[in-house]
């Protein structure tokens, strides 16, 4: 299946998204063709925002952020985010603020078919009284006070890995953040790959994601430019500290968005 | 600062950090300066020192500063990597690491963090900022907390616009009233000095300027009225071997 | 270290104890070596009992005995375990009875320094009125009412591994089971290893302990034998089987404990 | 049974078991005749069954019979190895598998299993039985359950002695009553026929019998009074095909 489809296929306005991956194998690509495609009032889930969530909140195509920590990852700060939380441009931008350790347990709770994760997080701070989805809760085995966070169980997962094989299982190694719970808490998943292979080689740490729990595959090389993919690419730095100038004003961003997304086909 | 002195503020401050480290310690680490002084530790007085990052990796020895949390150069040298439930549930929750660096955008007199907005009302900032990331449960967890901010009368406010991450909250008593079971913070470590907390009140001291800082100096970037320790020492000059380390790991980045 | 010093200095009478692996990895020699030593009044943990409890209990070194499944895999029943819970040969035995996911989601609760982890279990079951350290628990965010079981938190976990590289950390691959979650959850960690290697080799799947978590490490080659250790050497059924004959009678597995442990060294 | 067939009545029972397992079915496989006839289904007419056991082999595809729930011919032909807690959390809890298997030592009419003791007294047994294992969340969270035990009058009774696994508890409404998420069982395979449960309410009926078999026989076998479909169909007989292959397989795990 080519991502067009994928995307065209099982993301409705509306949805609940997830685009996972840690820095790494963010899935740029998916992203784009989200843009390419104007779906449009979303719901976003990521620990880190990043670029890609920047430029589909600039696009419009994001009602509402669930997130942790929404920066430029050691460049600054994210100007379309901050534009439609100030400006309510292009629309306004609703957002659920966590903390990771609080977004992990929401996924772990997702994937683990319970309703909340319980941790031991958020305390003593101004999160307790100002986001949604999150509660306090008794140990049963003594008087301990706790922290539970609701699942996150979105509409659809959408992950970048490494390998698929000719079963459409897939591989994915280093890095991988909360990307496992993602999936296994999402209704649909769809995964992009660098490539497809005719089998596995053993690495350190690798996870495989068996084809029962993948909705759409489609190979989408270098799908996690400008983050990387353990063995096939760097990060593209220069494109990071780039997007602080493309990102800064609107008419900036426009230009971006027509040459970079709109008037190219899919990666 | 004096114009003669052979380093700048933010090398002194790096440094300044990096030698707090202890060798086998188990270092909670983020990005940027404490990235730095991590891996500059290492390669002086701590080579065991044991980093973990909030990405996964277990035990990594970065050679060059790590331009994200989940750099390719963190995992390629890590011991191990692992998901994010390991490192938040398994690592950090049950308070396994020894010391966690943070850094702030303001931080009151009981080295409460603010990393979320810049204004009163939460729904409407002045300056939205990025937000908690992995910084309320580090703050929280580890036996330890050092914050590393350039000092400034913006930075080190009466009070802070969100609690971030939990400090000392209103004194003594109040972490363990949070739930929190790590010793919270240990030192505050800028360009100008080290600040610890006063053993009764929690209260930040000025306990140590760098080479060429006045104690004035310091009380003028700080908004509150800084207590000052009874003997404030002078930070060691930074060795040639630093500085030339230091420069080195920033350069790397900038490849 | 060698195993009779690491067992020595770090199991004390009445501490409570597991001995982990499932059907894999099983650390046999090292509970021989409790045997050996005389370690008394444990409270021992382990989903399957196996042999290796079977023996530790007929031995009288056993006390307590919380577990989720108590048989001799594809062979029967554990004679000496029975003989305990009918007879209080050679000592009682008291019981603590869960299912495999409640049981492993006790030693998640412990692996997360939390008291308790939330699971859907137990429902419906006798277990819910005959076995403590389980407690019903009302979700925050909504009226679901689920299942918490308390943390487990041994003294002491020991497991078997494949690997150990020079600088103490370990590497085991194939079934794992509840290995991670033990070790993590354990005040104290014994690691036993088939060997010592320069470098550990990727494989599907491994898990590496890094040496902070281990308080000993020693190296017992075939330590995990009649049980297996991937790489290493297959499953010794014939021993299972023949378990069933030699624990039958407290005569013969009184020899079979003179003649295969006490005459014996540490393996 | 009758003395001219073909083939003995556990090969029967793995026969019958196997066939109603569907190709790409997701299923949660234990040791002994569930490993057989998933085995036996897998070289058959369903190449695609994706086999999970409790161990953490996921989408394994063993060519002898396992000699336990770990052995390592599942790991070694398995997709991927992972952790219980994964297994039970990722995998089962949320209703992930669409069937799982189940032995028993008793059953009643309900399909509530005992595997725990027998005897009134659970301080105090008759009989110690292994206990639980999986089998409570199996048991509650699959698509269905198939539960595979030999019919006798001791297995099949009124009353069992401790309920392990509860499968429709006391009728209509039990299991969702107790929160259970899954199907529950939808049939009983035994060395004499298949019971499946009435879909009002919900007590297993006799619904098949196997070749040489008679009513009368599956009754005598079954301490309540079973209930008995309108028809009772006939299971088809074993193939060469299907014997050769079970007889294989048995005759592996003795190697």
């Amino acid at each position: 299946m080519s991502l067009a489809e994928a995307i065209s296929l099982h993301v409705q306005d509306g949805d609940t998204v997830a685009l996972e991956g840690f820095t790494h194998l963010i899935p740029f690509a998916a992203g784009q063709e989200i843009i390419r495609q104007k779906k449009k009032d979303l719901t976003a889930i990521r620990l880190t925002p990043d670029l890609i969530y920047d430029q589909m909140i600039g696009a419009g195509c994001i009602a509402k952020l669930i997130f942790s920590w929404g920066g430029n990852p050691g460049v600054g700060s994210l100007h379309r985010l901050r534009d439609a939380l100030s400006n309510s441009w292009p629309r306004a931008l609703e957002i659920e603020e966590h903390t990771h350790a609080g977004m992990t347990n929401r996924y772990v709770a997702g994937a683990s078919g319970l309703p909340f994760s319980v941790l031991r997080g958020y305390d003593g701070t101004d999160l307790l009284s100002n986001t949604e989805n999150i509660a306090q809760i008794k140990s049963p085995f003594g008087d301990e006070v706790l922290l539970a966070v609701a699942a996150l169980n979105p509409d659809v997962t959408i992950i970048h890995a490494q390998q698929a094989d000719r079963k459409n299982n897939v591989m994915s190694w280093g890095i991988l953040g909360s990307s496992k719970e993602a999936v296994f808490a999402a209704k649909k998943v769809i995964i992009t790959v660098e490539e497809i292979v005719d089998e596995f080689k053993p690495h350190h740490n690798s996870v495989i994601f068996p084809e029962k729990l993948i909705t759409a595959l489609a190979v989408s090389p270098r799908g996690a430019w400008p983050s990387y993919a353990s063995g096939y690419y760097e990060r593209d730095n220069e494109q990071y500290i780039a997007w602080d100038e493309v990102s800064k004003e609107r008419e900036s961003f426009n230009q971006w968005l027509e040459a970079e997304v709109f008037s190219k086909g899919e990666k | 600062m004096s114009s003669e002195l052979k380093w700048n503020s933010t090398e002194m401050m790096t440094i300044a950090a990096s030698r707090i480290l202890q060798n086998e310690m188990i270092c909670f680490v983020g990005i940027g300066i404490p990235s730095t002084a991590a891996i500059l530790a290492k390669s002086m007085h701590a080579p065991e020192l044991f980093l973990v990052y909030e990405s996964g990796t277990v035990n990594t020895n970065p050679q060059k500063l790590p331009l994200s949390i989940g750099d390719g150069e963190l995992a390629n040298r890590a011991l191990s990597v692992v998901g994010m439930p390991e490192i938040f549930n398994y690592w950090l929750q049950p308070g396994r690491i020894d010391m966690g660096f943070l850094g702030a955008a303001q931080i009151d007199k009981f080295a409460n963090i603010n990393t979320t907005i810049i204004g009163s009302d939460y729904k409407n900032p002045k300056v939205r900022l990025p937000g908690a990331g992995g910084a309320p449960e580090i703050s929280g967890a580890c036996k330890e907390v050092v914050v590393i901010l350039k000092h400034s009368p913006r930075a080190f406010v009466e009070k802070i616009d969100f609690i971030t991450s939990l400090g000392f909250g209103s004194g003594p008593g109040s972490r363990k009233a949070a739930g929190l079971i790590g010793g919270g913070p240990s030192a505050v470590i800028t360009d100008l000095g080290v600040l610890k907390p006063d053993p009764e009140s929690c209260e930040l001291t000025l306990v140590q300027i760098h080479p060429g800082v006045t104690v004035e100096e310091v009380k003028e970037n700080t908004s509150w009225d800084l207590k000052v320790a009874s003997s404030v020492t002078v930070t060691g000059e930074p060795t040639q071997v630093e500085l030339e380390k230091v420069r080195l790991l920033v350069a790397s980045s900038r490849n």
